[in-house]
């Protein structure tokens, strides 16, 4: 390509920095911020929110301010011109930006190509992902001494909250966004996402909500953990408004990431792309975002109820007038639980297109594959009392969240028998990628028997709120989503990037990694059967050893995410070694685009076989060839 | 990767599909409305809720009634409203003067909603029904607002295809028209105003009449 | 320069940036230290002298919060500390000088004092063992320890109350005396009882979970 | 898997091991000698202990949920190592493809059969055991999990009250006394009714394997029958605010003839804070609510 490439002046740098980019939208969301606290500021003039003169805060203020600065931000970013443009007639289009912009530019602004903004999201996920595992250093740092302090008992209460928030927020889209994004297209044999200006929306968004969480540290950090109960949150000081401001936003973002990527797989599948010859990561996906759509507007909803509550003074969370504590348990949960499988059915998906390609044999049982994880997307709705076991809140129906709950391990379960057969007789090559799936076994395997511990309701009444639990979704989600997301790093990125990573540096972020993970979080499922509840700035002094022991694995954990971010800044930014095409020999559809991947993916719709893992055998094209509208566009 | 930059986009790819876009339209509204379906059914849920567990006996504290009037003029109006957009939109003919009424009707609903604020008895505080009854509607409104921006960008597109007879490419590779998606995004836009309309009238009988 | 050797120093700059932001997103959090005071060795044994203010210092980040004062006895000098240093294993006889007024208790259980030598403290200069828990201002308690004496609110139509703190003791105050015995080496937590966080749900947010206000340790050594 | 359905796939090398029957044999050695550890040896040592008969209860369940599931996590662990051992591609420089292989019903089947008789088997044991006497946990205002009281004997109601930061103990049937730690008699069924006067708590007795939450305007029961005496970790389980990490406290289980002192002897001290309480209530709604101030 580079051949016909036509020498154009460019422009100098402050002319190419002016215009609808992150500077503009950076600088438009602090004008934005300040207006609206200004606004906030005359509303309590006016004196509607009550407690903001004796408080010495002023919620309303605040809250405008979150959500000006972040429109503003959007605008900045230029997201309000084609709704502008719409708003006066002007046809629609589907592209923003996607091949004008030589290099990095369009890494920092609207562009609606799919494979950038997957990159925007990796990145930008990453970023945050880092932050959130820094808290989680801090965390551990407070606990290697049962009762000496190196943090206050307000700021260790918002390490832990941030952590809990920023990794369920962020790590939410950790697949769906860089991952999802990229590969979904042309794996159903399209260039695009359906809605490509909303792709790039959620991604924004997401930074956006990002920041505002950050900000809470400003206004006193929030000390209610990620969980963020009512009535402690409406009792909190004005950083619990960040929480709601980012999680609100993530809500929507979400919302909108779920939707657009399930109306992409539903509606703009090439010919012969039929459901069942979907590669499985794809069903994963649909089922995922199909959980999000569905369950984060919940989560928005019981949101904007605290919110109301802080501001306008409704009472929805308050016992005494009226409102319940319940009632944000149960909102926060019908969500919540969907959302442990919004984060766990990516890696699934992951874990099983990886598979095979490592283990050179066809997916073992692809239809109990997709059976098992639409199972577990429809049981997820059905589970959500489990969290409230002993919180007295209809006793008489926990018979039945037993059984759902415990009913979820069948189609997980078959996920696991997929992963098994896929091995079974196959010629398993120890790839990094590899690696991080097999661990995902692993891991889940142990994040699941101890979820039966919780799904009990005899033995929940001591695991529940422990250290226990805790171990449990740090298995689950850590073992089970971080590890995938890993696989998929080392898996896509010379793909994503056209650079490869280091093998060797990946190996021993691999081994670093996966005996810290392990060495870390074991020792917590028996402090928490010691009697060690979670989110606590003191413990009993006979727990410090198990307690320093996960300290320090936690360090090493930490230092082999440090291991990985040095081989991304060697490989991808020093080195750079050019990726060949197919470096797996994949048979996937996307290992088959050129390297690095052209602005159009592909000249010719991919032929597919009627079988997504046509290995051991010979390939079977059944595509048929796209036939353009008469006039088509030339 | 840089090199795809600077060059023009390759003319010989292959389109993608026609029709795709109209069915991702046709889709996503309908997903769409189950994504805002379980937003409704929150508060609905927090209305039954609160009401059964009645807390403190403070499901109502003090006189906590609506007055009906406004609560059916705002409901009968979306409904016509939707009514009338869904019709229009069924005769390409009849569109755009259907959506401009339907438009005015859905404005004046949402000012009404607005203007009941200021002539109510009671205060957000008054208990866990007050509680419900300005959070929902509330956010329902401000929900209203957004539909309005919609339905104004679809009487824009359809009054300036009239005037200037668009027919163009909505993207390199994408065959589609904009005449098509502007149909398709009419459909989909009276689709969801009409579910919009039905929260509406529902929300009214469980705030107002149950 | 070559190509590579351009690429390491803009990642050098991005980096530092990044680690600079790190250093300050941590010390963010380390610089916010309460203050902390010492108690008094006199000849008649440790003393402690506190005060409770309706509002803090004008100057303070949050000056329509309530906050506790560590007073000097001698100069009158305020320091606004939550952390007090004390002596293992000593009688410790505390002074608190209470010029905010009276909000009620949540619980009224705690309007009896606990954990004091004697189960008694005195209110300007008179020995009691409760007082009515809807003139109770603020508490001051100990919980590990069982330590809890109610502070009794000035009246709501006090002539000369004090707005913010520093408050001269020529205000409308209560004075409050009691002796306990310290534990062994460790920290404590010591906090109100109270709902006396004006503006936030239950009276309970606020200066009443910010360490540093209604809430702090005391350090035994 | 000993069988390979015909036809679709590739037919087995003639010296192939009998894959299946190893790993049989090898999970069957692991399970037996795991379960057989699990049993014998952690089992006794399980949370919560033996304080109390709900705690054994919990014990029970614990040990019979580890030992099921020896067996379950061996099968996957020895199929793991086994393939990951003897599947290993040895030749990596040449792509070569493996068997394809589409799936087996029959595995399929049996697979989805076991795992559904255990699933149902776990939820019906837990169902059960949690019927019997509701395993110490909260049970919100009306228990349908009650153990058999004697009717001679009626349980010691003991109130749990939460606020920021500390739990309160008020005896109903002690003239409504209220104190600050709690002593509980030996080998008397308790009904604790946990309740908050302002967020969500969490009332934790580690060793009588009791936890209810406390939420504010919520009774909450929880039943637990105590054994012989013993000290008690008290925590807050909920984040509750900002001293949530020091919400713990020792409560005690003393002798009949003990509590019966103990609890006349909180009468006479805290006689005055008594006088002030409200009337004993299952809830409290305490103003102020809101507060300007």
């Amino acid at each position: 390509m580079s051949t016909i490439a036509v020498p154009v002046a460019r422009p100098p740098l402050w002319r190419r920095l002016v215009g609808f980019n992150l500077l503009a939208g950076i600088a438009l969301g602090i004008i934005g911020y300040v207006i609206g606290q200004w606004i906030g500021g005359r509303f309590t003039g006016v004196n509607i929110a009550y407690y903001s003169k004796t408080a010495g805060q002023n919620d309303i203020a605040i809250m405008l301010g979150y959500f000006f600065g972040v429109v503003g931000f959007l605008i900045g970013m230029g997201f309000a011109n084609y709704p502008i443009q719409r708003m006066l007639g002007y046809p629609p289009t589907l592209a923003e930006h996607e091949a004008e912009e030589e290099g990095v530019g369009r890494y920092f602004r609207l562009c609606t190509d799919h494979k950038v903004v997957a990159i925007q999201y990796l990145v930008g996920i990453g970023v945050f992902f880092f932050i959130g595992g820094l808290n989680a250093m801090l965390i551990r740092t407070e606990l290697l001494q049962p009762n000496t302090h190196v943090f206050g008992a307000n700021q260790y209460l918002t390490l832990v909250g941030m952590h809990g928030t920023m990794m369920m927020g962020m790590m939410t889209s950790g697949i769906l966004g860089p991952f999802a994004n990229w590969v979904v297209p042309p794996m159903i044999g399209a260039r695009r996402m359906a809605f490509p200006r909303i792709e790039s929306f959620t991604f924004w968004l997401l930074m956006a909500a990002g920041v505002v969480l950050i900000t809470t540290i400003f206004f006193g950090g929030f000390q209610t953990g990620w969980t963020g109960y009512q009535p402690l949150g409406d009792q909190n000081t004005a950083g619990y408004d960040a929480y709601i401001g980012f999680f609100a936003l993530v809500g929507v973002s979400m919302t909108l990431l779920g939707l657009n990527l399930a109306v992409t797989i539903i509606s703009m599948r090439a010919p012969g792309m039929t459901w069942t010859r979907l590669p499985i990561f794809v069903w994963s996906v649909l089922a995922t975002a199909a959980l999000m759509f569905l369950a984060a507007p919940m989560l928005i909803a019981a949101l904007l109820m605290g919110a109301m509550d802080r501001t306008i003074q409704t009472a929805f969370y308050v016992a005494g007038q009226g409102g319940s504590s319940y009632l944000f348990q149960n909102l926060f949960w019908v969500f919540g639980h969907p959302e442990v499988y919004i984060v766990a059915l990516p890696g699934f998906g992951i874990v099983l297109e990886l598979l095979p390609v490592f283990a050179r044999k066809p997916l073992w049982g692809y239809r109990l594959a997709v059976s098992g994880m639409l199972g577990v997307g429809l049981l997820s709705f059905f589970v959500w009392q489990h969290h409230l076991f002993v919180s007295g809140i209809n006793a008489d129906l926990r018979p039945f969240y037993m059984l759902s709950t415990e009913l979820i391990s069948l189609p997980t379960g078959f996920t696991f028998l997929c992963f098994m057969g896929t091995l079974w007789r196959g010629r398993i090559r120890f790839t990094v990628p590899m690696l991080f799936c097999l661990a995902w076994a692993f891991n889940f395997l142990f994040g699941g028997i101890s979820g039966v511990f919780l799904s009990d309701v005899p033995s929940d009444v001591t695991t529940h709120g422990s250290f226990f639990s805790m171990a449990h979704f740090h298995y689950t989600i850590m073992g089970g989503l971080v590890f995938t997301f890993f696989a998929a790093i080392y898996y896509w990125v010379p793909k994503m990037t056209g650079f490869n990573l280091s093998e060797r540096l990946g190996k021993v972020h691999f081994w670093t990694m996966f005996l810290a993970f392990n060495s870390t979080f074991a020792p917590l499922f028996a402090l928490g059967f010691m009697g060690m509840p979670r989110r606590v700035v003191t413990y009993n002094p006979s727990f410090q050893a198990l307690n320093d022991w996960a300290s320090v694995s936690a360090f090493i954990l930490g230092i082999s995410m440090l291991i990985f971010l040095y081989n991304v800044v060697w490989s991808l930014l020093i080195k750079r070694e050019p990726a060949e095409a197919n470096p797996w020999h994949s048979k996937s559809p996307e290992w088959q685009l050129a390297t690095p991947v052209p602005v159009y993916d592909f000249e010719r719709t991919p032929v597919f076989d009627p079988d997504p893992y046509p290995y051991g055998v010979e390939p079977v094209p059944v595509g048929r060839p796209v036939v353009a509208p008469a006039g088509g566009q030339a | 990767m840089e090199a795809s930059a600077s060059a023009p986009l390759a003319r010989h790819i292959e389109p993608e599909p026609p029709g795709w876009q109209l069915r991702a339209v046709w889709v996503a509204v309908r997903l769409w409305i189950g994504s805002a379906s379980f937003f409704f059914l929150s508060f609905l849920f927090a209305y039954f809720y609160l009401r059964s567990i009645d807390s403190n006996n403070s499901w109502k504290i003090g006189q906590v009634n609506p007055s009906i009037g406004l609560g059916l003029a705002i409901a009968a109006l979306l409904a016509l409203s939707a009514i009338v957009f869904r019709l229009g939109a069924m005769r390409p003919s009849d569109t755009l003067g259907a959506g401009l009424a339907a438009f005015v009707m859905a404005f004046v609903a949402i000012v009404l909603q607005f203007v009941e604020y200021t002539q109510l008895s009671f205060g957000a505080s008054q208990g866990g029904y007050a509680s419900v009854f300005f959070g929902w509607t509330a956010t329902y409104a401000v929900f209203g607002v957004g539909c309005l921006y919609w339905i104004e960008t679809q009487l824009a597109s359809l009054w300036r295809a009239r005037r200037e007879g668009l027919n163009r490419p909505v993207r390199e590779g994408v065959p589609t028209s904009d005449i098509a998606l502007m149909r398709a995004g009419i459909d989909a836009c009276s689709f969801f105003w009409a579910y919009y309309a039905t929260v509406g009238v529902i929300s009214f009988i469980i705030l107002y009449l149950v | 320069m070559s190509a590579s050797g351009k690429r390491l120093a803009g990642i050098a700059v991005v980096a530092a940036i990044v680690c600079v932001a790190i250093a300050l997103y941590i010390a963010l959090y380390l610089t916010n230290v309460p203050g902390s005071a010492s108690a008094v060795e006199t000849s008649s044994g440790t003393n402690l002298y506190l005060a409770t203010v309706a509002s803090a210092a004008t100057n303070d980040p949050h000056p329509t919060w309530v906050s506790y004062y560590a007073v000097d006895a001698n100069d009158q000098n305020w320091r606004h500390a939550t952390t007090y240093v004390l002596p293992a294993n000593t009688l410790v006889h505390v002074t608190i000088f209470q010029f905010d007024s009276q909000t009620g208790l949540r619980n009224p259980f705690i309007g009896q004092a606990t954990g004091t030598v004697g189960g008694t403290f005195t209110l300007n200069g008179k020995t009691m063992e409760a007082i009515d828990p809807d003139t109770a201002s603020h508490v001051f308690a100990i919980p590990a320890i069982g330590l809890s004496v109610p502070l009794y609110g000035i009246s709501s139509t006090a002539k000369n109350p004090c707005s913010n703190a520093p408050c001269p003791l020529s205000n409308d105050h209560s004075t409050i005396t009691f002796t306990f015995r310290t534990p062994a080496k460790g920290l404590y937590r010591w906090q109100c009882f109270v709902p006396c966080a004006a503006g936030f749900i239950q009276g309970f947010g606020g200066p009443m979970q910010t360490v540093g206000y209604m809430d702090g340790f005391i350090k035994v050594v | 898997m000993d069988h390979p359905a015909a036809g679709s796939t590739g037919m087995p090398e003639v010296n192939e091991p009998n894959h299946f029957l190893r790993i049989v044999l090898w999970w069957l050695v692991v399970s037996v000698i795991g379960t057989a550890l699990v049993v014998f040896v952690l089992g006794p040592g399980l949370p919560p202990g033996n304080g109390s008969v709900e705690a054994s209860g919990q014990v029970t369940d614990n040990t019979v949920l580890l030992a099921l599931s020896v067996p379950v996590a061996a099968a996957v662990l020895v199929y793991l190592t086994y393939a990951l051992i003897v599947f290993r591609e040895r030749e990596p420089e040449v792509y070569v493809d493996g068997p394809p292989i589409r799936g087996n019903a029959s595995i399929q089947l049996w697979w989805l059969v076991t795992t559904t008789v255990i699933v149902l088997f776990l939820a019906g044991y837990g169902s059960i055991r949690l019927l019997a006497d509701g395993s110490g946990g909260g049970q919100g205002p009306n228990p349908i999990a009650a153990p058999a009281a004697s009717s001679s004997d009626p349980p010691l109601q003991v109130q749990v009250i939460a606020q920021q930061w500390q739990f309160n103990y008020r005896f109903p049937g002690y003239g409504g006394v209220e104190v600050p730690d709690l002593e509980l008699p030996a080998n008397t069924l308790v009904e604790f009714h946990v309740t908050s006067l302002d967020v969500i708590h969490s009332f934790w007795a580690y060793q009588l394997g009791v936890k209810a939450d406390a939420n504010p305007g919520v009774d909450n029961v929880a039943y637990v029958t105590t054994k012989g005496p013993l000290s008690v970790n008290i925590r807050c389980a909920e984040l509750c605010g900002v001293w949530h990490g020091y919400m713990f406290e020792t409560a005690h289980v003393v002798s009949k003839a003990d509590f019966a002192t103990w609890i006349r002897a909180q009468e006479t001290r805290f006689a005055p804070a008594t006088k002030t309480l409200p009337p004993y209530s299952k809830t409290y709604f305490p103003p102020p609510e809101r507060r300007g101030g």
